[in-house]
């Protein structure tokens, strides 16, 4: 099991602020951001517009971090604070 | 000491508390950031600051403890408030003590450069008709602002 | 505003005064710089400054015209303190609100920047030993800081 | 008549913060370094250092700028405000 968080913009855009996905085992970022991406027509936008930033377990990581049950994802813009 | 509140910040106190005891410190910088009136025209009343709770904090920690290693400061502080703010208030406060003035100015510019970088904060304008909010952009002279660290 | 005076000044007055009434401010930068202890062991007790009084105003404004120039800023305020102070006395500071914060930066660095190598200021550190008052010397550094301007 | 003036460190040394020179008609600063340092051996030795600045008019000038009668010229070592 695994937690994904969204927020700003895209939490909107998607509806949505937390999911929790119970059968993804073992991955990397990019393989979640598949599995996302079949949930609808404007969670593959948010992929392939690749404009999300992604933390795991929050840290800012790449594509290529593997992700393990218990872990908590964000996906989330640019961000805008200061 | 590093703080993400609603609550505002005095100045006065932060710079109270900023000041050695021992007298090393030569120099003292401070930044506050307030809400500005970006879009003339458009009804902006101000700004909510959305944030991820959970790694807001962590995220400010690993930005000052790389300024602390990079820089010869004595104490950083910053604070950034999040939720509904107005035009003119106030929203972030770094505050720099050092022995030279080179390391102050370096270390809080070094400081809001990855703070507009990687912390998880996002801005949405408020407008009179709350239909019409819309999120900040990022602008291209944030991103560059951190060439000069390379 | 620019003031050399023997009194000491306040932050949270000076920032109150910093902050523009419209809105336009989305940086606010102050430097104070303060009398630090270079020589432990040496029983330095403070400074004494002592300044050239028809120039110090002048060549103060003449900075500052520059640096409105060169930068994009809104209000930018300097007061410089002269005659004797203590350790940890506040000595100069600089303040500057600017729409960007790059601008707010380079302008408050650029003033100190300036004013370390043209504004007709001279530091002697006093000791519990008065016979034993020693010329502060200009260091390396504060040279080679104006290079970045050029 | 020119004012002329001195501060800091090498106010001390001269042990005099300012003269009046009559004679002085027209010159550049170098002319009136080389008329100062016939008052004495210290006065000579700051010439000689060649480490004090000068301003006529209360701006920084070089050694080839003319003193005219009226002005006043300030002798100061390099500056330590800030």
């Amino acid at each position: 099991m695994i937690k994904v968080l969204f927020f700003g913009r895209l939490r909107e855009l998607l509806n949505c602020s937390e999911i929790q996905i119970d059968d993804f085992e073992l991955g990397s970022v990019a393989n979640l951001r598949v599995l996302l991406a079949k949930k609808g027509p404007k969670w593959a936008e948010f992929i392939e517009g690749n404009n999300a930033l992604v933390a795991v377990n929050q840290d800012m990581v790449d594509e290529s971090s593997q992700i393990k049950t218990g872990d908590e994802v964000a996906f989330f813009p640019p961000v805008t604070g200061g | 000491m590093i703080n993400v509140q609603e609550a505002d910040f005095d100045l006065n106190k932060q710079y109270t508390m900023l000041r050695a005891k021992d007298n090393t410190d030569g120099a003292i910088v401070t930044f506050i950031g307030l809400v500005r009136d970006f879009n003339q025209g458009h009804d902006v009343t101000g700004l909510f600051l959305e944030h991820y709770p959970a790694m807001t904090q962590k995220s400010l920690e690993k930005i000052s403890d790389r300024a602390k290693k990079r820089f010869n400061v004595n104490q950083l502080d910053i604070i950034h408030r999040v939720g509904q703010l107005n035009l003119g208030d106030q929203i972030v406060y770094v505050g720099v003590s050092s022995p030279h003035r080179e390391e102050a100015f370096s270390c809080a510019q070094f400081v809001m450069d990855f703070l507009k970088k990687e912390a998880p904060f996002w801005k949405k304008e408020t407008r009179k008709q709350h239909n019409k909010d819309v999120w900040v952009e990022t602008n291209q002279k944030d991103k560059e602002a951190l060439k000069k660290w390379q």
